[in-house]
Order: structure tokens, then C-alpha cells, then sequence
């Protein structure tokens, strides 16, 4: 919506303290079947196809490290073959911790 | 299974007693001794009563009674109740029993325990609904595709009605294998006196349980020694997987493999091939000097013994071999009597189907088919000339 | 009054016109350069004229009785005044013709102040005999006039307010409480509007948010309000009453099962700028612009929430809300409103010093604006209140203020911004209430402080320690590494160089028209002065009136002013609009057109042009319908009608002649006859007197209502009557006040230039004008120019033009 | 790779010694199953009282990557068979997921009479268009003038509405979204599975190798980029008016009512009959 023409140019003074969460992409990547809805998707544009072939012959996509993820999770969720998710960077440690107890 | 003498309000479960009802009644009640809880069924002449009385019994004791809307959903219902763990039976007659026969094809492929009660009347097609007939016989044995073996039983009398749908359900039971109660329209709409026995005295038998509990390698279809898998059953928390497709041991699709085709589709025949001992009855009456024997099953049977009867008192040597289970087909015991005997006599309200088997079964010994369409069944008259003329 | 009688009344008329003259002298505004009593004794020889007097005051109650008086005694049927602009006086006049018995639509003025005196200050002959033109020709107008009799039309007891600032939410709460319906629209979130972004008011210091809360929640639930945020106006038709408006409202993606939790907030994935901050905070794509915010319901910004169209790829929020008030599939409305009455109160931009580039404004991060000041200094605001550089986030020892920027400036706006003064002072003094040992340095150029309460702030300020300097900083430097300002200039007292360092500089930003001003103008057709803001119907006697009819002004879109001014605009713009409703009714002026049905052809050029689909073709009887109510009176289907069928009432082709006809009735091949739209030529043109644009005495104006109204005959009668040059002038295209009607006007006039190459005459005498209310030096400018024009004129060239009509 | 594999969330969900599926590229049947877990997942359900049927064709495989009791029966039987899982062990949640084909064509009677009873399953229809497992044949949902194998000069036939066949049947939910749309899918397949009664929630599901290939969209991203153009969510407007046309797929909830189900009255008929004294 058009707002008053404020000019936003400064770093708001809270931008640190309010950060959203950063997404980390997790591909499986031999299940992949490189159909490419996550990549097309993606509303950070963080996926795009890579060089590599997997198993089953095909590009599996791979992570634009310019493009923070914003853990919209929707990659994982319109993955016809289970082969993406995402989890929250900083969680990362105590959620493997919980992998291995498992 | 508890006798409901306990409250007095609540309905008994095992109507025990010297009882007067029709053959379809005793069947009803013969499924409800056997622990039999749901039906699904339609409407359809001579059946109908059955399903007509399980409609008022089943909710009394918590079974569920549910029409559906045609054979073939309640051949599906009837495996759906029996996965989830509840021993269930439909009936029918000619039209419904073939709309089953590709589900019946589906119950033997995932080893469904279940009884399906085909009360025989005239055909083909619609044929005529109201007069008995006992032309389905082959077709409860090779009515669905593919090789597979079932059981069948022929009751002759409405207390069979009752003890052989008991058997049906603890063969089903046994050999996780769908089991045919074929009778006909006449033994079907018959009244005669019935014994119900004391509900402890009645013979049960449940399907095995799986020995281990849940864990993802558990293997559904893996046969014990009597080719036999325990069966796990829906809710438990086995997660298993059944399938119409051929299947290895986990039930997991395996449609390109021969090995698995094999080994799955003769386990299927074996398992009541190797067992046929225990399966198959035959009553004999006056075979032991007989030299013309009648072999006969269901209402002809009753015919055929006025018939010997008759036959003794005129001085002629006949006995009589009644085939109580018609499949598996019992080949050794009618072998044994065609040693013995000259001829063999076979009334059948078909055109020759039984008598097959039975020729196949009786090797040199002649045999004589007495066919019987429509409204009458044998005369024992017919059947006592057939046997004169045999020894002539 | 039937067609008839009037027809039959006034050919009585005709026989014994009684005119009655009088000069007014308006104590000197006329009578120091025309000489009135020449001019009356010169109206005394004119045709039918039977009175001609000259006095001083002719609008005072003496002057109008005296009016009256001769109405009654001297049986006059026709009165003309001559005296300032009718767009001032005609009302009055007419009402004292009324009171008399005569039809008021019998009397006509003569400008000869706005028109005349004031533009010819030294010039008594020629502005005399310009004055006597000027008499003649509403003399000849006038024995033409016929009664009128004036549509009513009912009032839709509705209105409509544009804006949700405090000025809008004050206008609808009068209103609402006086009983009306009021659509309150907000193109915002929320209302609110500038007030709810400062955190005290000058002078007594109150905290804003706190004064201004309250009056929030009461709009949003008046029973009488209709509150309609996230909303602009789209579209406006009808006339004064019997407004029909469209608004489109935007969804807000969130339903008003909104509870304001925030759980939403906690979740959201995206985040902003908080406009609402300055950009000093954050937000996220599912937010609410603050946290008083009216109303409270959150909504979603789809410009930066990951979800667009149709493919929903988040659903954070979606899960976070309990209540489940958030719906993606909401889709803009649009509104249909019947109204009698808008309120304009769309308020002001803040100026964008980044234009000014000695300041350093985004380029030293500790150079911030007031409004910016105003959000650090706010407890709720981003940084809990503390004043911190943004650079460090430290509370800075020394900050300056710099006044003026972007007001009173060659390179920024001319204007004084008004509220700048007083707002710094404020400031000042909330620095020193919570840092007393903050160094404060005041720039500035006047201060002004001229309201109730405001120099008793500034003292205040003094006795505190706050360091006024006259003269603003050449330039403001920085310290790349401690981010300190230099500032730089001469104090224009001490006449010396001065060079403070700083923490922190504010720029005390002025207020601007809404960049986006010129929708509203076109919508609701107004007119803005030089400044860019709304121009009022009359700076003085109507000054929350816009020129359009039901149409009322408030707070900053009129002009930059304080929160007290504001609500008292708002407050006087309800009143206006409350007595025109609480009237029920308006009677439209009798300026209409009618259609004589035995001369139409059923050509239908005249459906056309209409502006107001008032005229229907009817092909089956080869002839065209005219819906009266429906038109507005622009005149441009007469002026298109070959076949004289359609008649303005009160602005006929016979009066208009007659005007030419006496504008050229002495030295022609000097002059230059004007047509002028009433609406902004003609206004402009009375601006120029207003504001003594001096220029040549050689125009004669002819008023229409609008340009659209000349038809070419016109002008090929004025050159048959052999005038130097012609001048057609009008609004704006895009701004006339009958939608599109000038665009004929532009037409018509081409086509005349090329009549004119064709029979080899000189087009420029010829010339057509776009000059708007707030033009008057425009208007003067163009005389001017056309001077050369009407020197260049021959005798041949004359002959010539006369014949202009005759042939094709 | 592996230890990463072992960690996706909904492998838990799935019989992992199954998994990659033998569906086609981008087939929408994935997206199905993903939803299918994630509303589990959400719900927090216990998987030993899930029971999955399913029937023939490319979606009736799905029973048997469900980490769940699962069943996949003969063509077109599975709402017949869910019926008797469902009344025989009533603490069952019984989800039917299947075809068009299956479920309309040749399963269209059990389809309607299962509504029609009301009966507590939920019925979850993949909607591609055509058959795909057999090689892409018209079939019930085919729409007008389009090309399949056994429809080489465009399909003349009429295409069922689902969801407003559904709805006139008497079920308690019904929904209709694409495969683009997992979201609302997901909260549909949530509310189905928990709501009592007959739901039903239609998929348009994308078959790019077939239905695809033959019209022109022979990839997923093509399809998806067709229901992101075409489908215009309408909540609870009226079923009969939801057409499904190349320039229009109609989304949305449908139908969200309460009814008694044939399980709670089948309960209640059980208390009066077991009250009743037997005469005899």
C-alpha cells in the first residue's frame, strides 16, 4: 500500500534486536527428481538449480548463499518427494543434539 | 465367548436349545455362535432372510449389520470389518455371488478370513430366484481369477445351517482363506428343529495373532509352518501394508518379480492343499457291503438317503457317500468307495458339476449323473432306479 | 413561473425597460482611480436607464436599501452595480433585488475594481473609460436578462470526509454528533494522521498521543461514523447535495476477529521499515502502524509478505492467530456513497531535506528531521524515548536546530511552513526537561512566534539556555570518525562567521502540498493557490469553502497550520457543511440550458460534447432530449448546436452579443474582448486586482461560465465588430470545473485559426488561454503581451476580419 | 547426506524402505502425501489409530508409503472396504485417498451411497484428469474437448463437479484446492480428519507426464504455473457454480456442516436394541 513518501534510508535503530529468524536448507539430495517447484517457489529466490547429477540423474538444487532464507518452509512443503526442509540456523546445534539422543 | 445369562435384560448371544427355525435363521445364528459381529449384505432371494435376521440379532450384541449398496461393496465391507479385526460373513445367491467374485479374488490374495454364504437358486443370470439350485458349485471354486484355493461346505439340513456356518467361520479362521457356505433355496426357506448347543460346548476358533509386537521389520505375510501368517490387524500399531498386488512377506508390491509370484500364489493353494486332511468331512451311510453307492451334497443328499433306505428294504446293496466339504474336493474318500463298489449314482440340481470331480476322483467305476433343474428336487424313486439299473 | 408567463411577461418588458445604474466607490478602491461620479452621469445617457447613481459603499445596508428603495419607487426591472468581482458581491446584490420583488437573475454587475481600479491604480482616464465600457456592456447584458426561476434540488444529509488526520476526525465528530451520517476515509492503516507520529503540542506541552487517542476511539465508534481506512476516494460525481462517490478500501487481509495479540507479529518472517517511525523502527509484513492505532485490527503488506497472488508459500501468521483472522482472500472493495456534503482534510507532506544538500540529510547519519526528533523523544517511540544519535546510539552534549528548511527559500518552497518556529521551541524544552545540560543551538531566520501561549514558550526557551542564532548554516560537515556536525554560517546580528560542533543536528522541516494533491483537486474540482495548497472559495469571507459547491476545507490541506488551528478549521468546515444539510435543500442557479425541440434537427453534435450525458439522442423522432437537472450549465452544447436550438438561460448568444457589441462600440480596433471562464480565468483575473497586477486598459472581459461557452460565432462577431484581438480563456485542461467541456473550447478555437490562415488573416489576434484562479499574474502577463498584437492590427487587416463571419 | 535423510521431519511419517516413491517427476501425488504428513504431523495424530485405503491407479499407491495401517484394495473399492474397517473398529480415523478414476468411474456408486449415510471417512481425491497408471484415458473428470489416448478427437463427454456432486450427497466438508495451494490443502486434510462425518477434499493434482504432455504443459512447473493463473479461491460459494475450465479452476471450502454420522446412530440403534427385552 502507498504510504506517506517517508524516506526510509537509515537502518531502524532496532534492526538488530528484531531480526527475523534465518532459514538453513537441508536437501536429500539423492531423493530429489529435479522437477524444480522449489526452486521456482521460493519467494527469496534462495534455490537454484546446480551443476551436479545425482543418483537419479538429475540436477538436485542447490543454495544461493546471497539469498537468506526465510524459513517459509514452503520448499519442503511442495516437495513431491520429501527431499528439502529447512531449519532455523541458530537452532541448529540443539536440534542435532536431539538427532543423536534420538 | 460369554453365555448373556448374566443380565437378564441383555439378549443372548448363543440362542442354546431345541429350537424350530429355517435354514437361512440357523445360518444367521450359527455365524453369531461362531463370533461372527459384522455383516454386510443386499437383498436378494433366497438369501434375503439371513440378512433380514442379522439385521435384528447384530445390533443386540454390538455386531454391526450394514446394507450396502450392492454385492461387490459388501464382499469389500466384509474384508474392510475383518482387517480391523472383527469376523464378518455376507450371503447372498447366483447374481450377487458373481458381482463378489473379484473381491473374493482380493480377500484370498491379502488371506482374508471371512465366510460368504451363497444360498443356491436357479440360473444363469437372474434364472429363476425363488427354486433351489446347486449350480454355483464351480464357480465358488474357480469363480474369481487366478489359481487359488477356498473352502466350501454343503449343508443338507438347517441344523448343517447352523453347524457348518460354525465350521465355515473357524476354517476362515484357521486358514485365513474366505469359506463358502453353499446351500440352497430349499435348505435355505426349510424349518425344522434345531439344537443349539450351550455356547461353551460350541467349538471356536480365532485367527492367530502376530507372536512379536510391533516393529518396522514386521513381516504380515510370513507363514509359519502351516503356511499360515498370524494375522496382525488394523489399530494395533504394526503399520502393515496390504495389497491386491502381488506382495512379498512385508505386503509390499512386488510386480515384476517371478520368485515372489510363485512363491506367494502356491503358498495360497498349499496352504489348504497341504492341510486338506484336516479340512475335508464325507458322512457315509451303509457303504460297508454297499455295491452301488449315491454320492450327493446338500438337499439332494436327503433324497439320495430316502433313496438307499428304500433301496436296503427292495434287498439292493446301497450306501450312500455325502460330501459335507465340496472344496478342497474330497478325492481319496470318494476314491476309496469307488474301490469298493460297481457304480456310482450322483444327483446333482445342475447340469453335471460335481460329478466331475467325482468321475475324476472314481477313476474305472462307472458313474451314473441323475441332473435335476426347477421347482422339484430328486425323487428318491429316481435315484432308487438309477441304482437298480447301475446293477442290472 | 411557466414558460409562457415569462415569455409573455418579459415582452412586456421589453416595451418600458427600467434600468437602474449605480457606481459604487467602495470607499477608494475604485474612486481612487476611476472617477464614479462620471461614470454614473455617463450610465444616466445609456439606453433605459432611468436611475444612475454613484455611492460610496453600494454593498453597505444604506447602499443596498437604496436599491431597494428605487426598485420600489422608481419601478426599475433591470439593476446593475457596478462596483468589485460578482464572484464577491453578486449574492448580495441579488438577494437585495429579491427583497425589492424583482427576480434576482434582472440584475447584473459591472466589475470595475477587481477589473479595473486595481489593475489601472494610475491610470483615472483610461480606467475611467474602461469603467464606462464596463457599464455599457452589463447595461446591454442586463435589458436582455429575463427572470429565472431556480431549481430545487434535496441534500443528501451524508457526508463525506477526506482525510483521518485530526482535522477529518474532528470534522466527523461534529458532524456526527450534530446527527449526520459521515464517511470518514483514510488512505492510512489507521487514523491519525501527523498528530499520532508527535509526541508533545506547543504551546502547553501535552502529550499528543494522549489528547488525540481518545478522540480516535470515539470516531471509530460513533454510531454515526462510518470509518473507512485503507481507503481513497476514486471517483466524484454530482453536484453540490447529490454527491455520488466511489471508494475503493484495500484489503486489510485481516478480519476484525483481530484481537491485536501480536502472536502474528512474533512469527512474521518479513520485516520494514516502520513508515509510521520514520523508518527509525521495524515492522513486519503483518503489522499495526502503532500501538494506539484506530483501528486496532492488524493488517498484512503484500508488497513485502512472502505470499503473493494466489500461492500462499508462508503461513505463519495464518497458524500463530487462535482466532483465525487472518484471510488472504480478501479482496478490495468498492464503495458507492451518496453524500451532500466532502470535507477536504487530507493534510500535508513533510518537506524531504535530502533535497538540500548542504545539510547532509542521509548522508551524515546524526543530521535528523523534526518528525524523526519527535519519534526518538516519544517514550513508545523507538528508542524508548532517549535521544540517541543514531551513528552511536549516545544522547548527544550539543545538538542544533536548523529552522526553515524547505520553507521561505528560493530553492525550496516560498512560503512560511508556519508550525516550524514553535514546534523547535517545543523541542527545545523537552531536551532541557530531560537533558537540562544539553547545549542547544537555535538557526534561524525569524522566529515566529505569533500565536495565543507562543512567545511565553519562546521565553521560556531563552531563560532555559537555548541558543537562538539568526542566519542558517551555509553547510553542515561531518566527522567521519566521531560522527560530530560541523555547522557553518554567519550570524546575520553579530555579522560574524560562526562554527559550532554538535552531536546532533535537527532540520526543522517545513509542510508541503500532498504530493499527491492534484487526484483530489481533479476529483473534486478545486483549485490550488501558487503554494500548491487548496484555494478557498474567498480568503476572507469563505475561507473553509472550496470554489465547488458543498465542498469544505480543513487542517493542512489548506494551508500548513498547528494542531489548534487544525480542529478549528475542521470545526468551521463541519458548521459550513452542517448548515447546508440541516437546509435539506439547494436551489441551483437558473443557468441551465434549454432546448427549443422545433429547432433541433436531431443531429446530436450537442450529446456529444455534454460533459453530463444530460442530453439524450432520440433518433427516432430526429431529435434530442435535454435532462435539466442533470446539467450543470458549462453551455458548451450551445456553443456546438449549429441550429441555435439550445439556449443558456441567463447567458444567452443575444446577451453575449450585446456585450460585444458594447465592448466594441468605441475605439474596437483598440481593443481586446476576453472571454473568460468564471470559474478560473475570470477568478485569476480578479486575483491579478486583488493583488494590483498592473497591465493594459484595453481588455474588455466577458464572463462565461465556462470556456466552453464561446462559441465561434462569438469571436467572428467581436472581429466583425472590428477588435483587435480576441482572447478565450479557460482552465487548465484537466481542471475544468465541467469535467472535459474545455477541451471543445480548444477545438472550436483551432478550427478558428485555421478559418483565419485560410482568409489569410492574422491568427495570433486570436488567442486562447489556460490561466487558473491562482494565475493572476498569468493573466496580466498574457494582456501584456497581446499588446504588440493590437499594435500590429492595419486598417486592411481590420476590413478584413470584419467579413471573417460572412464567409465560410 | 544420509544423516541428514534420517532427520527429515516427516520421515516418520512415511515406510522409508519405500521412499523414492514410483511417482513421475513433479507429480502432484507427492505433494499430496507431503500434505497428508504434515496435517498428521500438525494434529499430532496417533499414527496406530490412522488406517490409509486406497485404490487403483498412480495415487492408490500412496496406502503403501504411509507409515500407517494401510490398505490398497481392488479398482474402485476402497470407500466399500474403508466402510467395513471403519464400523467394525470405530476408533479408527480411516482415510480413503484415491483417483478420479477409481473413486467416480468405477467407484462412483460407493462414493455416493457412502456420503449419502454419512458415514465417518474421509475421502481424499486426487484429481488428474485421466488415467494415468493405464497410459492416459479419458475418464470421469476429463474436462470437454480435451486430448487423451482413448479421446483422440477431444473428450465430448460432460466432466463430473466433485465438489458439487459431494455436497449434494450430503457430505459434512468438502473442499476443493490444487496441489499449489498446499496450505489451504493442508488445513482441509486437517479439518477432514478431524471433522465427524464424510469429508471430502478434491485435489487438482498435476500429471505433467500424461495429462501434461497431451495439453500443452508438459512439465509440473507449467501445470502449477496453470493453477496459479486459473484457480480463484471462493469459500463456501455454491458447489454447482465451482467449474472447472482452462481459464478458471474454482478453490476453495465448500461445504462445512454438522450431521450425525452412520457410526453415532448406529451406536445409538445398538443401546435400544440391547435394552430392548427379547421376546421370546
Amino acid at each position: 500500500m502507498v504510504l506517506v513518501p517517508v524516506r526510509t534510508w537509515r537502518k531502524p535503530l532496532d534492526a538488530d534486536k528484531v531480526k527475523p529468524p534465518v532459514g538453513e536448507v537441508h536437501l536429500v539430495k539423492d531423493r530429489c527428481k529435479g522437477c524444480g517447484l522449489c526452486i521456482e517457489f521460493c519467494p527469496k529466490k534462495v534455490l537454484e538449480e546446480s551443476e551436479e547429477i545425482n543418483a537419479r540423474g538429475v540436477h538436485p538444487p542447490k543454495v544461493n548463499p546471497n539469498n537468506p532464507c526465510a524459513l517459509c518452509g514452503f520448499c519442503s512443503a511442495i516437495c513431491p518427494d520429501f527431499a528439502i526442509f529447512t531449519t532455523e540456523k541458530n537452532a541448529k546445534e540443539k536440534e542435532s543434539k536431539e538427532a543423536t539422543r534420538e | 465367548m460369554t453365555v448373556a445369562t448374566t443380565v437378564a435384560e441383555k439378549p443372548k448371544i448363543v440362542r442354546s436349545g431345541r429350537r424350530f427355525m429355517s435354514g437361512d435363521i440357523a445360518c444367521a445364528e450359527g455365524s453369531i455362535a461362531a463370533g461372527c459381529r459384522f455383516f454386510a449384505g443386499y437383498p436378494i432371494t433366497p438369501a434375503t432372510e439371513i440378512a433380514e435376521h442379522m439385521s435384528r440379532r447384530l445390533p443386540e450384541i454390538d455386531g454391526v449389520y450394514i446394507q450396502m449398496e450392492d454385492e461387490i461393496a459388501s464382499m469389500a465391507a466384509v474384508i474392510g470389518a475383518s482387517y480391523a479385526g472383527v469376523k464378518a460373513m455376507t450371503a447372498t445367491s447366483g447374481p450377487g455371488f458373481s458381482l463378489m467374485q473379484e473381491n473374493i479374488g482380493l480377500a484370498v490374495m491379502t488371506e482374508t478370513p471371512c465366510v460368504i454364504v451363497n444360498v443356491m437358486r436357479g440360473g444363469p443370470s437372474t434364472g429363476q430366484p425363488t427354486m433351489p439350485g446347486q449350480q454355483d458349485v464351480m464357480q465358488a471354486r474357480w469363480g474369481s481369477h487366478g489359481d487359488y484355493e477356498i473352502i466350501a461346505l454343503a449343508p443338507s439340513s438347517v441344523q448343517e445351517m447352523f453347524d457348518l456356518t460354525v465350521d465355515a467361520f473357524n476354517f476362515a479362521e484357521t486358514y485365513r482363506v474366505p469359506t463358502f457356505v453353499l446351500a440352497d433355496e430349499i435348505v435355505g426357506h426349510m424349518w425344522e428343529r434345531v439344537n443349539i448347543p450351550e455356547a461353551e460346548s460350541i467349538r471356536i476358533v480365532n485367527r492367530k495373532k502376530p507372536r512379536e509386537s510391533p516393529n518396522p521389520k514386521f513381516a504380515p505375510f510370513k507363514p509359519d509352518a502351516d503356511l499360515v501368517p498370524p494375522m496382525a490387524v488394523f489399530g494395533q500399531g504394526y503399520h502393515f501394508h496390504a495389497t491386491g498386488l502381488t506382495h512379498d512377506e512385508r505386503g509390499y508390491p512386488r510386480t515384476e518379480s517371478v520368485e515372489a509370484q510363485t512363491r506367494l500364489v502356491q503358498r495360497l493353494c498349499n496352504k489348504i492343499r497341504k492341510n486338506k486332511d484336516k479340512i475335508v468331512r464325507v458322512q457315509e451311510d451303509m457303504l460297508e457291503d454297499a455295491e452301488v453307492a449315491v454320492v450327493a451334497y446338500g438337499i439332494a443328499a436327503r433324497a439320495a438317503l430316502s433313496a438307499v433306505r428304500k433301496a436296503r428294504v427292495e434287498g439292493v446293496k446301497a450306501g450312500l457317500l455325502r460330501l459335507v466339504t465340496l472344496w478342497p474336493f474330497p478325492d481319496e474318500q470318494v476314491g476309496q468307495v469307488a474301490r469298493r463298489v460297481k457304480a456310482m449314482v450322483v444327483p446333482e440340481m445342475n447340469c453335471g458339476q460335481i460329478v466331475r470331480e467325482v468321475e475324476r476322483a472314481s477313476k474305472e467305476t462307472p458313474v451314473i449323473f441323475l441332473s435335476k433343474l426347477g421347482e422339484e428336487p430328486h425323487k428318491p424313486e429316481e435315484i432308487f432306479e438309477a441304482m437298480r439299473g447301475t446293477l442290472k | 413561473m411557466s414558460k409562457t408567463e415569462v415569455e409573455t411577461k418579459t415582452s412586456q418588458q421589453k416595451d418600458d425597460l427600467r434600468i437602474g445604474v449605480y457606481v459604487c466607490h467602495c470607499g477608494l478602491n475604485i474612486a481612487g482611480s476611476v472617477d464614479c461620479k462620471a461614470v454614473a452621469e455617463f450610465a444616466a445617457t445609456l439606453p433605459h436607464v432611468v436611475v444612475a447613481k454613484d455611492n460610496r459603499y453600494t454593498c453597505s445596508d444604506q447602499g443596498q436599501e437604496l436599491i431597494k428603495k428605487d426598485i420600489r419607487e422608481q419601478k426599475l426591472n433591470r439593476v446593475v452595480v457596478a462596483s468589485c468581482s460578482p464572484r464577491m458581491h453578486e449574492p448580495t446584490f441579488r438577494r437585495a433585488c429579491e427583497e425589492a420583488g424583482l427576480n434576482k437573475y434582472l440584475f447584473e454587475m459591472a466589475n470595475i475594481r477587481e477589473h479595473c481600479s486595481w489593475v489601472h491604480l494610475y491610470e483615472k482616464e483610461a480606467g475611467t473609460q474602461k469603467a464606462k465600457d464596463l457599464v455599457r456592456m452589463a447595461v446591454a447584458k442586463v435589458s436582455l436578462l429575463e427572470p429565472q426561476e431556480e431549481i430545487v434540488v434535496p441534500i443528501t444529509q451524508k457526508a463525506l470526509v477526506i482525510g483521518g488526520g485530526v482535522a477529518g476526525i474532528q470534522a466527523a465528530l461534529d458532524l456526527a454528533d450534530t446527527g449526520y451520517k459521515v464517511y470518514l476515509v483514510e488512505k492510512e492503516p489507521s487514523i491519525g494522521g501527523r498528530m499520532a507520529q508527535i509526541d508533545k503540542t506547543f504551546p502547553t506541552m501535552d502529550c499528543s498521543i494522549c489528547i488525540l487517542a481518545p478522540k480516535m476511539s470515539d470516531t471509530v465508534r460513533h454510531p454515526n461514523i462510518d470509518l473507512l481506512t485503507n481507503s481513497e476516494v476514486q471517483e466524484v460525481k454530482g453536484y453540490i447535495g447529490n454527491f455520488k462517490v466511489k471508494v475503493s478500501k484495500k484489503p486489510r487481509y485481516v478480519t476484525k476477529d483481530c484481537s491485536a495479540c501480536a502472536e502474528c507479529v512474533k512469527v512474521c518472517p518479513v520485516t520494514a521499515p516502520n513508515e509510521f517511525d520514520v523508518g527509525l523502527a521495524t515492522r513486519h509484513a503483518i503489522y499495526t502502524p502503532f500501538a494506539q492505532a484506530v483501528p486496532s485490527t492488524y493488517m498484512i503488506d503484500r508488497n513485502i509478505c512472502l505470499n503473493k497472488e494466489n500461492v500462499i508459500v508462508c503461513d505463519k501468521c495464518i497458524k500463530a492467530c487462535d482466532r483465525k483472522a487472518v484471510d488472504f482472500n480478501m479482496k478490495p472493495e468498492t464503495l458507492e456513497l451518496d453524500v451532500g456534503t466532502i470535507i477536504i482534510a487530507t493534510g500535508a507532506d513533510v518537506f524531504d531535506p535530502a533535497n538540500l544538500v548542504q545539510y547532509g540529510y542521509t548522508k551524515h547519519p546524526n543530521v535528523i528531521t523534526s518528525l524523526e526528533f519527535e519519534r526518538l523523544i516519544n517514550a513508545g517511540g523507538p528508542s524508548g524515548g532517549r535521544l540517541i544519535r543514531p551513528s552511536d546510539m549516545q544522547v548527544p552534549e550539543a545538538v542544533a536546530f536548523v529552522q526553515c528548511v524547505g520553507s521561505r527559500s528560493d530553492n525550496a518552497n516560498l512560503y512560511c511552513s508556519n508550525v516550524c518556529c514553535m514546534n523547535t521551541i517545543k523541542d527545545t524544552l523537552l531536551i532541557k526537561e530531560h537533558w537540562p545540560d544539553t547545549k542547544i543551538h537555535v538557526y534561524y531566520v525569524d522566529i515566529r512566534a505569533f500565536g495565543k501561549g507562543f512567545e511565553d514558550l519562546y521565553q521560556r526557551a531563552r531563560k532555559e539556555g537555548v541558543l537562538f542564532v539568526r542566519g542558517l548554516p551555509a553547510e553542515v560537515f561531518e566527522n567521519k570518525k566521531t560522527h560530530d556536525l560541523w555547522l557553518v554560517g554567519e550570524n546575520t546580528l553579530l555579522h560574524e562567521v560562526y562554527k559550532t560542533k554538535v552531536g546532533m543536528v535537527i532540520l526543522s522541516t517545513g509542510l508541503q502540498p500532498r504530493h499527491d494533491s492534484d487526484i483530489i483537486q481533479r476529483l473534486c474540482v478545486l483549485s490550488r493557490t501558487p503554494d500548491g495548497f487548496f484555494m478557498e472559495a474567498h480568503p476572507k469571507l469563505r475561507p473553509v469553502d472550496a470554489p465547488t459547491g458543498g465542498v469544505f476545507l480543513a487542517g493542512c490541506a489548506e494551508s500548513p497550520k498547528d494542531i489548534k488551528d487544525s480542529v478549528t478549521q475542521a470545526s468551521a468546515a463541519a458548521a459550513r457543511a452542517g448548515i447546508l444539510m440541516a437546509k435539506g435543500k439547494v436551489t441551483m442557479e437558473a443557468i441551465t440550458s434549454k432546448l427549443a425541440s422545433d429547432k433541433c434537427t436531431g443531429c446530436q453534435l450537442c450529446a456529444k460534447v455534454c460533459p453530463y450525458n444530460a442530453i439524450t439522442p432520440v433518433p427516432e423522432r430526429k431529435k434530442v432530449e435535454l435532462i435539466e437537472a442533470a446539467c450543470s450549465g458549462c453551455g458548451t452544447c450551445s456553443a456546438e448546436c449549429p441550429f441555435n436550438a439550445i439556449t443558456m438561460r441567463h447567458f444567452t448568444d443575444a446577451q453575449i452579443s450585446a456585450q460585444v457589441d458594447a465592448a466594441t462600440e468605441v475605439d474596437a480596433d483598440k481593443k481586446i474582448v476576453a472571454f473568460c471562464c468564471n470559474w478560473c480565468s475570470y477568478a485569476g483575473a480578479d486575483f491579478a486586482g486583488v493583488s494590483r497586477m498592473q497591465y493594459p486598459t484595453n481588455v474588455r472581459i466577458i464572463r462565461t461560465m465556462c470556456s466552453g461557452r464561446v462559441a465561434p460565432k462569438f469571436v467572428e462577431h467581436a472581429f466583425a465588430r472590428g477588435a483587435a484581438a480576441v482572447l478565450v480563456a479557460g482552465c487548465h485542461i484537466g481542471d475544468c470545473h465541467y469535467i472535459n467541456a474545455n477541451h471543445q473550447t480548444k477545438k472550436r478555437v483551432e478550427r478558428l485559426w485555421q478559418k483565419m490562415e485560410r482568409l489569410g488573416l492574422d491568427k495570433n489576434r486570436l488567442q486562447l488561454a489556460w490561466i487558473s484562479a491562482a494565475e493572476g499574474e498569468k493573466f496580466s502577463s498574457q494582456i501584456k503581451e497581446m499588446q504588440s498584437i493590437v499594435n500590429s492590427v492595419n486598417s486592411g487587416e481590420l476590413e478584413k476580419s470584419k467579413k471573417m463571419a460572412e464567409r465560410g | 547426506m544420509i544423516e541428514e535423510e534420517l532427520r527429515h521431519p516427516y520421515d516418520k511419517f512415511l515406510r522409508k524402505d519405500r521412499i523414492p516413491h514410483i511417482w513421475c517427476e513433479g507429480c502432484g501425488n507427492g505433494i499430496i502425501l507431503n500434505c497428508f504428513a504434515r496435517a498428521l504431523d500438525e494434529l499430532n495424530m496417533d499414527l496406530d489409530k490412522v488406517a490409509v485405503v486406497s485404490g487403483i491407479g498412480c495415487i492408490g499407491r500412496i496406502s503403501g508409503y504411509t507409515n500407517t495401517d494401510s490398505f490398497h484394495t481392488t479398482h474402485g473399492r476402497p470407500i466399500a472396504f474403508a466402510t467395513g474397517v471403519k464400523l467394525a473398529n470405530p476408533e479408527l480415523t480411516v482415510a480413503v485417498i484415491s483417483g478420479d478414476g477409481d473413486l467416480f468411474a468405477i467407484g462412483g456408486n460407493h462414493f455416493i451411497h457412502a456420503a449419502r449415510r454419512n458415514l465417518d471417512i474421509k475421502v481424499i481425491c486426487a484429481n488428474n484428469f485421466i488415467y494415468g497408471m493405464t497410459g492416459g484415458q479419458g475418464g470421469p473428470t476429463t474436462p470437454m474437448d480435451t486430448w487423451t489416448t482413448t479421446t483422440p478427437y477431444g473428450n465430448i463427454e460432460q466432466a463430473f463437479n466433485l465438489v458439487h456432486l459431494a455436497s449434494a450427497c450430503g457430505a459434512v466438508y468438502v473442499a476443493r484446492w490444487t496441489t499449489l495451494q498446499t496450505r489451504w490443502l493442508t488445513e482441509s486434510i486437517k479439518k477432514a480428519l478431524q471433522k465427524e462425518g464424510f469429508s471430502f477434499v478434491e485435489i487438482i493434482s498435476e500429471c505433467p507426464e500424461i495429462f501434461g504432455r497431451y495439453n500443452k504443459m508438459d512439465t509440473a512447473l507449467k501445470m502449477m504455473k496453470w493453477f496459479k493463473e486459473a484457480s480463484v479461491v471462493q469459500n463456501f460459494s455454491d458447489p454447482a457454480e465451482a467449474k472447472i475450465t482452462p481459464s478458471r479452476i474454482v478453490v476453495g471450502e465448500f461445504v462445512d456442516i454438522e450431521k450425525p454420522s452412520y457410526g453415532r446412530l448406529l451406536k445409538e440403534m445398538r443401546t435400544k436394541a440391547t435394552q430392548r427385552k427379547t421376546g421370546e
